[in-house]
């Protein structure tokens, strides 16, 4: 049997709300450490980690690992009925083809259970290196939400360009083009408004803005993104979920097209 | 009385077929809306030249664009003549109809005059997410995905998106 | 002359905006007593029933009795005009096909009357018995609304059973199954939201979902809502409307359907 | 010169329909698009087989339903055969074209590989709502609503919803 | 071998265009599609009603009224025909075509019984805008210019809206 | 060279948000003396004169005199991305086909640079005589936008009366019809919420609603509005911006058909 509890469901609502949309459908490992989940979007570009420790839960049990195939979208409306307040439980019986989940309001007058059925996913995974990124960047989430969102006005991909002064995000396309520069914070009042940025060689990758944007979708875990680049590498853009674990998407860059 | 399916030979076509693009506003191509007298009824498909074995034999590649190029220009479908500057060979491919087998000679064109094709019912321009979805016939879903590689190389500024299987690798176990 | 005045128009835009998509025509009965209304949807499954007493009123006066043929929908159209504080005032003249609105403001430097054609229409009506009905709950009305949102994400069709536990709301369908269950509140601290449960008998009875969620409408008419449910007898969902009257909505419960 | 209007006796036909529904992912019937050789050009309407009066006569129910099945296998507009399982009767109904007084003898059934039958411009699957609004004759609306309570009945999971009408009689006088 | 166009002379022809228009819900207009079966198939159109030159000859304009409104009634496309008070001459236009050089008499009338049309797919009713935006000839486009604004002074409660050029008189400097 | 800078960019992406649905592209004539715009929707019913003169700029630049063919459109879909205190720079260099928009966070940390081509436009301008208004209302513009949609509600045009007792906005169509009566403010409490009506002579002028609501997306420019009036005469409708100049909406009254 595979059970466990939050407190405050709503961490579990703004996982599942963050990855949705990159990926309808995923397999959920389960083991006694705690809930991972590795999965590529359709398309092969971007891939998305989940792990979720099982010491950041309220109550945790997993008797044997499981590998649950869950629809992340069918999961998603479910806990959109979710209470701001409500508490969390997630089981999976042995033997059982449907996954349980249970909400309880705050003052215990409200009890609600959802079931939802198990899906039969391939579930390929891929290792993902340690890598000693060129340049990490921290900002708040909210900044890179706008900054994904003002440069998809002006085109299809950005440019990220990291140099001493900064880090500058560029786009063109048929209104004309555009550009945003953020240097670091100097005067660092909220820690949790501060830009950081980390150079050991300056980068200049192109990536697809569409992605970026879903990738925002799961800023509300964090009140911060951290940026990871290097140059013919993945970026990596985390979320972390406070003392639990963290979502990680990768996104691959754009290349030369040999031929033209 | 119920009726047993004939089985007879099939009959053996060439079909010219000539993908025309756009790149403003987006990357779109061509579709003409199949007139209603035949099986393909009411499905979109690409511009297509009939074009007897005969013929074939007797052109080269500098002859058949020729040939494609005047061909479009009798079509009623189409009310001005796109200026087309230069036409590509895609490929070919193959499709096996109930008592047709139909060989596609695949060419495209960059259309830059793209205000004069007035769309209509029967003429519209479809991005690539609308081709795959819309109504075409499985014949013209395989044209299109000869010819569509060639069109983005061709078209996407010389930056294509990598994938994440480049960059890492498969494991055995899970993690 | 029948000619009616509110202080607070915007009762008069919520009874009316509660109605209005259930019920798109409907003739109001005027009387000394005040205004009712009944009327059935078009699928006669669902019947509401409003009652307006003059007491109610600020000033209201009815020569005599006029059944009015009202278009819900436009007068909808015309209360979406009504300012928060404005005051309401609803006139019919003898002999005349209109029916005329005139909103004031409440600093009086604003008015606005507008006229719509009364509308010719057949009305049966039907006689409602007084039911002595096996349970009553009284919920916060936002809950209810909740409940039938979050139902109506699982299926069609929501089963309601009463038990010596409380209340339970089922609904199944491609996405799974989903149930959720109110226990009585035991700690009364505010009186608007509490969950009370009376059980004579225990029921189960099956209801569409669209039409509960129809019904929800007129929630913001009051912090309540009031469910009473009887075997084979259509449930009774009412709105107070503060010191004036009603809305009370029916609804044919589901039935086994004999040929399969 | 302005012409008048000619009467003749109106011809009898036969046609049989069938209904084909599916459950997933809500109650839908397939309809297809007419072909645009007849005054009925682009309507929607259901599977139509004519008959003529004497092949009816010769046949009984069970041959009925296999002299169906098999004459849809012909029809171009379906890329695969469904599994039909059982062919149901719902009834009959009559409908006067200016010339033609039909007759339409109706079946439904049920079609569980729904995702082999490609959704195209001259064939879709229609929920009741767009069957009510969409364009459609008014003879095959009539087929509709002869179909429909029966195909209702066999999918409601047992159960209908009752009326107000059943509950709360009438009243002679107002309140 | 690659064909060259040819030019032949161009036939004329004359045609009377019937617009029909209705004011509730707001001012829309009726449009039946194309039958399938020419150049323009797949496009909306007015009803147009042929008429060889010789016929034309001989009426007048109420013996023309008279044939269009009986022509009308003999059209499969309208299940009912609406009660047509007046039929109004809007004007003429001219519109050459690849192989015809055709006129257009073009009338309008207004509708009352807008509930007896059903919109199918081969009939509707468009709106303004939509009449400009959907897939009309270049034909149809000049005859809707030249009936617009005629149907609109009748139709404008004996209001229309002023510009501002005759108020505001041009510069030649500028500010 | 041409820059002039803001302290407050929101201004300006009022002013285009306030012009971009009439006039989708217009060209700006830019002098020593400031920012100057005239133009007509497609229509010709409806003009609209923008004035920001140099001095409400923080810096103001102009070597010669341009005349800049402008998408308001792309304009206003750049504009948006600004925050809420952003200062504003925008540069046109000798020979250049561009205009940049550039924005800077309060606290310096975030630099966006916008590029958009400027359009060859053919610009007509109108001579706008000095009009000695029959009448001249002030109202506060929040005001007007609800008037505007409440009629727009009822009809397609409205009738504007002013009398003694005050202005009466009207209209009617196929729900009925219906009328606003605004009087004038006696108790002056706050200056931005009165309604002042100066009237040398009654006026009485029909309007197509569907413009006066376009005006109105100027209205976040200033707290109130001033229309003013006079038989055979456009509508003058004008939202100042403060310190610095104003919007000014023409709108050609409709008027009797001759034929019919």
């Amino acid at each position: 049997m595979f059970e466990a509890r939050l407190l405050h469901g709503s961490i579990f609502a703004k996982v599942i709300e963050g990855l949705r949309e990159l990926v309808n459908e995923a397999t959920w490992e389960c083991s006694g450490n705690g809930i991972t989940l590795q999965a590529m979007d359709s398309s092969h570009v971007a891939l998305v980690s989940l792990v979720m420790r099982s010491e950041g839960f309220e109550s945790y049990r997993c008797d044997r690992n499981m590998s649950l195939g869950i629809s992340l979208v069918s999961m998603s409306k479910v806990l959109k009925t979710m209470g701001k307040d409500d508490s969390l439980t997630i089981r999976v019986n042995d033997d059982s083809d449907s996954i349980i989940i249970a909400m309880e309001s705050q003052n215990q007058d409200k009890f609600a259970d959802y079931e939802l059925r198990l899906m039969d996913l391939d579930s390929e995974h891929l290792g993902i290196p340690d890598t000693d990124y060129s340049c990490t960047i921290k900002m708040p989430s909210s900044e890179f939400s706008r900054i994904c969102r003002d440069m998809s006005i002006m085109g299809d991909s950005v440019l990220v360009c990291t140099t001493k002064e900064g880090v500058k995000f560029s786009a063109k396309g048929d209104l004309g083009q555009g550009s945003i520069r953020l240097v670091q914070t100097t005067n660092i009042e909220k820690e949790e408004e501060a830009v950081v940025i980390e150079m050991k060689e300056a980068v200049a990758l192109t990536f697809a803005v569409r992605y970026l944007s879903m990738f925002c979708k799961a800023a509300p875990l964090s009140p911060q993104v951290g940026l990871s680049l290097s140059e013919d590498t993945p970026l990596m853009c985390e979320f972390k979920i406070a003392e639990m674990g963290h979502v990680r998407f990768y996104l691959a860059p754009k290349i030369e097209d040999a031929e033209n | 009385y119920p009726r047993k399916k004939s089985k007879t030979k099939q009959r053996e076509e060439t079909s010219f077929i000539l993908i025309i693009y756009r790149l403003t506003p987006k990357l779109e191509f061509l579709m003409i809306k199949q007139k209603q007298s035949n099986l393909l009824s009411g499905l979109w498909s690409f511009l297509e030249i009939s074009s007897s074995k005969n013929h074939l034999d007797q052109m080269n590649e500098q002859k058949r664009k020729t040939y494609i190029i005047e061909e479009i220009q009798q079509m009623p479908t189409i009310d001005t003549i796109p200026s087309i500057n230069n036409i590509k060979l895609a490929g070919q491919c193959r499709h096996l109809f109930s008592h047709i087998d139909k060989q596609y000679i695949i060419y495209y064109t960059h259309c830059e005059q793209n205000d004069v094709l007035i769309p209509s019912t029967s003429m519209q321009w479809f991005n690539e997410e609308q081709v795959q979805t819309s109504a075409i016939s499985t014949a013209m879903k395989k044209v299109f995905n000869v010819a569509l590689p060639q069109i983005k190389l061709k078209t996407s500024n010389g930056k294509k998106n990598g994938t994440i299987d480049n960059y890492f690798r498969k494991k055995n176990s899970k993690v």
